[in-house]
């Protein structure tokens, strides 16, 4: 029993931390209909440039640093590449993302070496309990603050003409323009949301119980792929089901995967895209997105 | 039903959730014959071309070619009983030319598979020489000859109908359905447009069922013409007959609307 | 004077009389390093390579190896099998050796390609599926037979005993099978019942895994992963007052100990490795040290540095004997380092010989333990040694050495 | 367009002529480039024409070596193996692909777009893991060794060199001369279907799929074929790529792969045949020239200092390369190779 | 002056859509716009709203000008929020997106609501059939509720310039009208409206002045009334008479300016 409990409350405050990551996607692709592959390399080098703010002047204004490089970056790459590109094919563009990542991924790898760099978060591993519970902090920190985020963002959503924008944009950004939207201020400004998203993650990814910041974690933001698309990626409440969802199958799979023999070896590895199969198979198109309807 | 009977609509009725588009529509269509579909918008037009092709199941009713029930068919096997329809909204892949648009046409009357395909086997050579013919005909017809080599994304909107037509008639229909094929064209050239319909059906040996807003080019080919409001026939009858019926001109034509007057006529055909 | 076997290349006699191969001048040996220099692992293949320079400047700097000068021509095998046999074709010519494989285990997916070009290769790993190529080389006692080691020391310090239930928490595969291996075959020799739990290399952390042997009643973890799974699964550890030793290869760097897991780490993780810590007394490595400190403006040193440097020792001892040989052709250097026996790496790590192919070189092993005011953050706690455990798990797994 | 022509055969010429001069290395770059140009043909027939994105080609190119293998070596210490005769065992591979491609098509009718994207990443992920589960046949984590190709008694690898005009004709040159062998059929039968009957079909589908049911194509069967085919494209750049490299291992075949054929179909230019080869070229064998040849520039960090050496400097610039024909040429390379071969075309190019 | 086009040539690549076009649409007034099939009618309108770039086209000489913006460099969104809206050729309505979506999109650019919940009263009046399927996916809609939801989403930002690009297209008769009307309504209502139109006779009967698009350039132009009456419209869309259109042209330019 005590093993179930902790393992959903592991699985809640990891899934949380995915569905930021994934409403970072879900941001971008409602906008400007590209799958961000570079949501990895923006998270690296945000929370890069937190560790080494911080080493200087303190978490804080540490954390701060990285989130606005986060931003930064990607509006960077939304204005400089993706906006001059000739082409507007999302697939394209898409695969523009890859080439951003590696880039990005290399340089920042190289300036990281082999070395973990500390994020000089101030809440270590502190504790706190609830009734017979006890819990990180930073666990429970990242909990409330990925609430606190998505909760934002579907009110944002609800009751802005920005979401609006954003669907009418990516559905047909000439038309759009003619409702006078502002493409290009639409799509910077979900870039910028995105990349700060994938930062704020980062962040808590970085900290406890990780030793700090080194490449790999380029590598995290793969796992939240599955949480944006198993939600929907029309949708940005799915991210936050669909980042949950994963965070529990994978907090599962790791603590019974022993329980349930030697064909289950490794499961938690692929947990997340056996779920994501599963699902797809039976609704094409995420949890929480509406159908494509069509006629002619 | 007689053998001059070539399609017939039974009691055709078709849902999408609680909407009923069509509601027990019945008609008969004479073979040789255009036989036009008019009605307000939103009438069940298009569904019915739409339950005719296999694109909209029908809940309940018949569709009978040739007596041949057509309603339980995929779509796909429906053009092969010589069934063939252009689209309301165009439907043309942005990415081929002109050429290759109307030669996806020819899909269901040739066989080359993938193998022969890659091949190259003289089977599919000769079927594509024969496709080849057949559509720089159909082009030539419809005035798309010197476009052939054009993305389809750049033909301006009447071309693009054209493109359409030209590539129904690549099937080498017995029944072709059009769905407003003059609508984006002005007054003369849907008058072309009209003479060339009534010379494919000649030329081919065609039937049509034809939607269509365009008033005067109804009256003009039509031999018959069938009237929809609201998922229900609610006449059926010649044109000079419909025209004058009551409920049609409260419901579709408006008041005012007649037909051209004889020196106008003139002028637009004259020559 | 035909080599050891026939090799594709042509040798030719040099002016001095030595029967040379690929990659040897009369005034040049080029030895190759095939290593990821790029991405998110450069950072690691850069620090190998640096290793092995370090070395090769110090010997060129004293006349070099049988009168020729040492050149490095590295690679970049971006952490890819692939990658690495493409890179591995286009040096095969034109090296006498490699100095520096990484990750070792590449080896393994060249082991047609070594048989037949006779080329020695300096592998970076301790994976003992290594021992199967027999012209790759691993600077130490493989992971199984360390791990053994670990455990065999904290039955000694009484931290766990016959009976109990120790843990493990391992990637899937290389260094994750091997110590699942090698705790397998410690567990049987001690009497332990084993947890097993895997983590991907991707997984952000170790919790659920932590929680799952805190819950088996685990006394000890081994973890069969890189540091960062070692510093998260302390970190979950001291969180939820799981009073459990943690026993690591030593992968850990020396931000790792200072960072924000520090006091977890310290109270929590016990290590084993086959080199000597940088914090060691031994000439070797303050030698090490001060080289490394002259010209990586900075840097702090890392393992891979170490590993290379030591690889790059091994290497040469072989190219002195092969020179004392009359033949630097690959096959020669290959065979020159098991003829030269047990080779005294000066304190760098345990001593080292490679003269039976297909067992360890060593079977020893040092326990360290975490400090976050020494150099590379670890100090040692023994001197290396062999358990009998490690022993009796060679033997009869075949290793015998 | 007798230019082109020319330019073709010159080209052909060349590659056949190519073994006399070229070293092993490049050797092995060349056939693996040519498996590569394989396999995004197929991805091409699939992602280009009929509008379906797969990141899971990397699955069906490791079957097809991994068929191979598992056909072709007899059951030994490294795995098991059914020891058929290597043609065979070659061909048995590409079927497998082809199979495999054939069973997974269902999920392309059902999810489509960037979902399909996401879940083909899900069955990179889910292969590799079962390769490195079924040890016995993928040898797990340290791979297995490809045994040569041999038809007839003439081996096509490392052992019974052939010696033409006095050049000794080993496994890399052979291997060269059937990748080309093979990599001309591709090209040829990929074109052939692109611009005929079935590409025709496919590209209707991908426009509109009730408008393609009512020009009465079979849409369910024409996606499962299309998939099926890139399937035994991908089936035969595996096959090509074990008897390449002699050696295969699951790592080999993950998502990294799978991203390269994407981007080699992407930045050829969607849909084109020819794109395809030219964007294979690009991914393949551009970094490699870069690694080798920027080695020798002043201003480069020394290599395992941590800074800009020409390693990292060559991923830079096939990076920034691979940014700017995606960023500046529309249609991709395709596009570029167009306007070299054919100066009419450019005159004609209508914008859109 | 609500627009006004001077010596206008857009090019798609290399090939030409029309090479000198001048017009003028002054305040308050409707212009029919005629011309045959690819005469550059759908051209010229993305020209006017920024949408040109999109499709390959390009300006090659000439302006354009229309509430105070260089339309030929403006971006399509500030034209609109100028003013200056497009009911694109074609529908091109967010079929994913309710009816009531897209009518809100619509109404993006204004900044008022209550002025957004105003218009919307208006436009479900003018079209019952929109209230009627509010929530519905609008892709589902009949060809002519499609189009009328488009023209209605136009309308939903309060355009004070209207570009309709073959408004009737798919529309019925009946319908026809009810569009006709409320194009005389926005008009009385203050709005210029730029009218393409197929359907000659019902654009010349609403417009105030029509212009002949035929051949790459204005051939014809003048009172709507007094080219009703002539007969240059019917020749040159017929492809006759192209000896006396010059003489045709001179004189509908002649009684034209108002
Ligand atoms: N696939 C569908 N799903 C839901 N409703 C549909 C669908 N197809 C048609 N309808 C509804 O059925 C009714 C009839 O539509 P249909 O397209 O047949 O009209 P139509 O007579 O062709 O009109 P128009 O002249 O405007 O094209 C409309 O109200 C439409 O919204
Ligand atoms: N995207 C495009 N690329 C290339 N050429 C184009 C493009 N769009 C239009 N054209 C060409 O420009 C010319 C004018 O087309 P346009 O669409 O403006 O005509 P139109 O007058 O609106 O015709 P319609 O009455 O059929 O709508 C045509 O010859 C057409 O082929
Ligand atoms: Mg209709
Ligand atoms: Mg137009």
């Amino acid at each position: 029993m005590d093993s179930l409990l902790s393992a959903t409350a592991n699985g809640l405050s990891l899934g949380a931390l995915y569905a930021v990551m994934a409403l970072g996607f879900v941001v971008i692709y409602r906008a400007t209909g590209v799958l961000n592959f570079a949501h990895g390399a923006i998270l690296l080098t945000g929370v890069y440039i937190a560790s080494v703010v911080s080493q200087a002047h303190g978490y804080a204004p540490g954390a701060l640093a990285g989130v606005g490089a986060g931003a930064t970056v990607a509006v960077v790459a939304e204005t400089v590449f993706l906006r001059h590109s000739k082409t507007r094919d999302h697939i394209t563009l898409t695969i523009l993302t890859l080439g951003l990542n590696i880039l990005l991924v290399t340089e920042v790898s190289r300036r990281i070496g082999t070395h973990t760099l500390p994020l000089h978060d101030p809440i270590g591993n502190a504790l706190t309990r609830f009734g017979g519970l006890t819990l990180p902090t930073a666990r429970v920190l990242a909990l409330v603050v990925s609430l606190v985020v998505i909760t934002a963002f579907l009110l944002a959503f609800r009751l802005t003409r920005w979401g609006l924008a954003m669907r009418v944009s990516t559905a047909d950004a000439e038309v759009a323009s003619l409702m006078g939207v502002r493409l290009s201020v639409v799509s910077w400004t979900s870039w910028a949301i995105g990349g700060a998203l994938a930062v704020i993650s980062g962040l808590f990814l970085a900290s406890f119980p990780a030793p700090g910041v080194t490449p790999s974690l380029a590598d995290t933001a793969f796992r939240a792929f599955p949480a944006a698309v198993l939600g929907g990626l029309g949708s940005v409440g799915g991210a936050l089901v669909g980042g949950i969802l994963l965070g529990l199958a994978e907090a599962f799979a790791a603590t019974y995967e022993g329980a349930l023999g030697s064909w289950a070896h490794n499961l938690s590895g692929i947990s997340a895209w056996l779920l994501l199969l599963v699902v797809l198979l039976l609704r094409p198109e995420g949890l929480f997105s509406a159908r494509t309807v069509r006629r002619v | 039903m007689g053998s001059d009977t070539i399609l017939e609509a039974v009691d055709i009725t078709v849902r999408f959730g609680g909407v009923v588009a069509l509601d027990a529509v019945s008609f008969r269509v004479a073979t040789g014959a255009i036989h036009a579909i008019i009605g307000p918008n939103g009438a069940g037009k298009s569904t019915c071309f739409n339950a005719m092709t296999g694109v909209s199941p029908i809940a309940s009713g018949q569709v009978r070619l040739d007596g041949e029930r057509l309603d339980r068919l995929p779509g796909r096997r429906i053009v092969a009983r010589g069934v063939a329809r252009t689209f309301q909204n165009v439907v043309l892949p942005e990415s081929l030319t002109v050429a290759d648009a109307l030669r996806v046409g020819r899909h269901h009357r040739t066989r080359a598979g993938l193998l022969a395909t890659a091949l190259g086997l003289p089977s599919a050579r000769s079927e594509r020489r024969a496709d080849d013919a057949m559509v720089r005909d159909l082009a030539q017809l419809l005035g798309l000859a010197d476009r052939l080599d054009d993305p389809a994304s750049s033909l301006p909107l009447g071309l693009r109908k054209k493109a359409e037509i030209a590539r129904a008639l690549c099937a080498e229909p017995r029944l072709l359905l059009l769905d407003e094929p003059v609508a984006g064209l002005n007054d003369a050239e849907s008058q072309e447009l009209g003479d060339k319909i009534r010379e494919c059906r000649e030329r081919f040996g065609l039937t049509v069922l034809l939607v269509e807003h365009d008033m005067e080019l109804v009256m003009r080919v039509s031999d018959h013409v069938t009237v929809l409001q609201s998922g229900c026939v609610i006449a059926d009858d010649r044109p000079e007959g419909v025209q004058r019926d009551p409920a049609v001109i409260s419901a579709y034509l408006g008041a005012e609307v007649t037909e051209p007057t004889a020196p106008e006529r003139e002028a637009i055909t004259g020559g | 004077e035909p080599g050891p076997q026939p090799s594709a290349t042509a040798e030719v006699h040099g002016g001095d009389g030595v029967t040379t191969g690929p990659g040897v001048t009369d005034d040049t040996i080029t030895l190759g390093a095939l290593v990821p220099l790029s991405g998110p692992i450069g950072g690691l293949g850069q620090d190998a390579v640096a290793g092995v320079k370090l070395y090769f400047d110090e010997v060129n700097a004293a006349a070099g190896v049988c009168g020729r000068e040492v050149v490095i021509e590295a690679r970049d095998n971006k952490w890819d099998q692939q990658e690495t046999l493409t890179q591995y074709t286009g040096l095969a010519g034109k090296v006498a050796a490699f100095a520096n494989l990484s990750p070792g285990d590449h080896a393994l997916t060249l082991k047609d390609r070594l048989d037949n070009d006779g080329l020695a290769v300096m592998a970076g790993s301790y994976d003992p599926l290594l021992l199967d190529v027999h012209q790759a080389f691993m600077p130490g006692s493989p992971y199984d037979v360390e791990a053994v080691n670990g455990i065999a020391y904290l039955i000694e310090q009484g931290v766990v005993a016959k009976g109990d239930t120790i843990g493990v928490i391992a990637y899937p595969v290389g260094i994750g099978a091997a110590v699942t291996k090698g705790v397998d075959g410690a567990a049987e020799h001690f009497g332990l019942t084993v947890e097993h739990t895997k983590i991907d290399s991707t997984a952000p952390d170790a919790t659920a895994q932590v929680n799952a042997l805190k819950q088996a009643g685990a006394k000890v973890i081994v973890m069969g992963t890189a540091g960062a799974a070692v510093v998260s699964a302390a970190s979950v550890a001291a969180a939820s007052d799981y009073r459990v030793t943690i026993l690591a290869t030593n992968l850990l760097s020396q931000g790792d100990v200072q960072g924000a897991a520090k006091d977890a780490i310290l109270n929590h993780v016990v290590l084993v490795s086959n080199s000597a810590p940088f914090s060691s007394r031994a000439p070797a490595v303050r030698n090490l040290l001060a080289a490394w400190q002259d010209q990586a403006d900075g840097r702090p040193i890392s393992t891979p540095v170490g590993a290379g440097y030591l690889l790059a020792k091994v290497l040469t001892v072989a190219l002195q004997q092969a020179c004392l040989d009359g033949d630097l052709t690959p096959h020669a250097i290959t065979a020159a380092l098991s003829t030269v026996g047990k080779i005294d790496t000066e304190g760098l790590s345990v001593d080292l010989d490679y003269s039976t192919p297909g067992q360890p070189p060593s079977l020893e092993t040092f326990v360290l333990r975490p400090d976050a005011d020494a150099d590379g953050g670890v100090v040692a706690v023994t001197e290396p040694f062999a358990s009998d455990a490690a022993r009796a798990y060679a033997s009869a797994r075949g290793y015998t050495k | 367009m007798s230019r082109a022509r020319a330019l073709v055969a010159a080209l052909l010429v060349a590659l056949v002529v190519a073994p006399h001069f070229l070293d092993r290395f490049w050797l092995q770059v060349g056939s693996l480039t040519m498996a590569a140009a394989i396999a995004a043909i197929g991805l091409t027939l699939l992602v280009g024409v009929a509008g379906q994105i797969s990141l899971a080609h990397a699955v069906f190119v490791g079957l097809g070596a991994y068929g191979y293998i598992v056909l072709a070596a007899p059951s030994d210490a490294a795995g098991w193996g059914l020891g058929l005769p290597t043609p065979l065992a070659a061909i048995g591979g590409v079927t497998l692909a082809g199979l495999a491609g054939l069973a997974i098509s269902p999920l392309s009718g059902r999810v489509s777009g960037l979902y399909l994207a996401v879940v083909t990443i899900g069955l990179v992920f889910i292969w590799q893991h079962a390769l490195q589960e079924v040890e016995d046949f993928s040898g797990g984590y340290a791979g297995r060794p490809a045994p040569e190709l041999s038809v007839l008694g003439l081996s096509l690898g490392e052992s019974q060199p052939w010696h033409i005009a006095q050049v000794p004709y080993g496994g890399a040159e052979k291997t060269w001369l059937l990748s080309l062998a093979a990599l001309v059929c591709a090209f040829v039968a990929a074109r052939n279907i692109a611009r005929g009957r079935p590409g025709l079909a496919l590209a209707m589908i991908k426009e509109n799929e009730i408008g393609a049911r009512s020009l009465g194509v079979d849409v369910r069967r024409g996606r499962a074929a299309v998939f099926g085919l890139a399937s035994l494209y991908a089936g035969v750049a595996g096959v090509l790529m074990a008897l390449t490299t002699q050696f295969v291992t699951p790592q080999s075949f993950g998502f990294q792969l799978s991203t390269d054929y994407l981007v080699m179909v992407i930045i050829g230019g969607v849909a084109s045949v020819r794109g395809a080869v030219a964007g294979a070229l690009f991914v393949t064998v551009l970094p490699r020239v870069l690694g080798q040849y920027t080695d020798g520039l002043p201003f480069l960090a020394r290599v395992g200092s941590g800074g800009i050496d020409a390693n990292v400097l060559s991923v830079f610039v096939y990076c920034a390369l691979l940014l700017v024909v995606i960023m500046f040429a529309r249609g991709g390379l395709d596009r570029l190779l167009g306007l070299l071969v054919s100066s009419r075309r450019a005159s004609a190019v209508v914008g859109h | 002056m609500a627009l006004q086009v001077e010596g206008l040539a857009v090019r798609y690549g290399l090939a030409e859509a029309f090479r000198d076009v001048s017009l003028r649409v002054d305040d308050a007034q409707i212009v029919a716009l005629l011309g045959n099939n690819g005469a550059g009618k759908t051209t010229l309108v993305r020209a006017l709203s920024g949408t040109l770039a999109r499709h390959g086209g390009r300006v090659v000489a000439g302006s354009a000008r229309g509430a105070g913006l260089d339309l030929t460099r403006a971006r399509a969104d500030a034209i609109v929020r100028a003013g200056v809206v497009q009911v694109p050729e074609g529908r091109r309505i967010f079929g994913q997106l309710s009816v009531d979506e897209n009518l809100a999109a619509g109404a993006l650019a204004l900044r008022s609501r209550a002025e957004a919940r105003r218009i919307k009263a208006w436009v479900l009046d003018l079209f019952p059939v929109l209230a009627a399927k509010a929530g519905h996916p609008a892709a589902l809609l009949s060809g002519g509720e499609q189009q009328m939801l488009a023209i209605g989403r136009a309308l939903m930002s309060g355009p004070r310039t209207l570009l309709l690009d073959e408004p009737s297209l798919g529309i019925a008769p009946l319908a026809t009208r009810t569009i006709m009307d409320t194009v005389r309504e926005v008009n009385r209502a203050g709005a210029s409206v730029l009218l393409v139109e197929q359907n000659t006779r019902l654009a010349l009967s609403v417009a105030h002045h029509a212009c002949l698009l035929h051949g790459g350039t204005i051939r014809a132009e003048g009172p709507a009334a007094d080219l009703a009456a002539s007969d240059v419209i019917l020749e040159l869309t017929l492809g006759r008479g192209v000896a006396h259109t010059a003489t045709a042209a001179a004189v509908a330019r002649g009684g034209g300016d108002g």
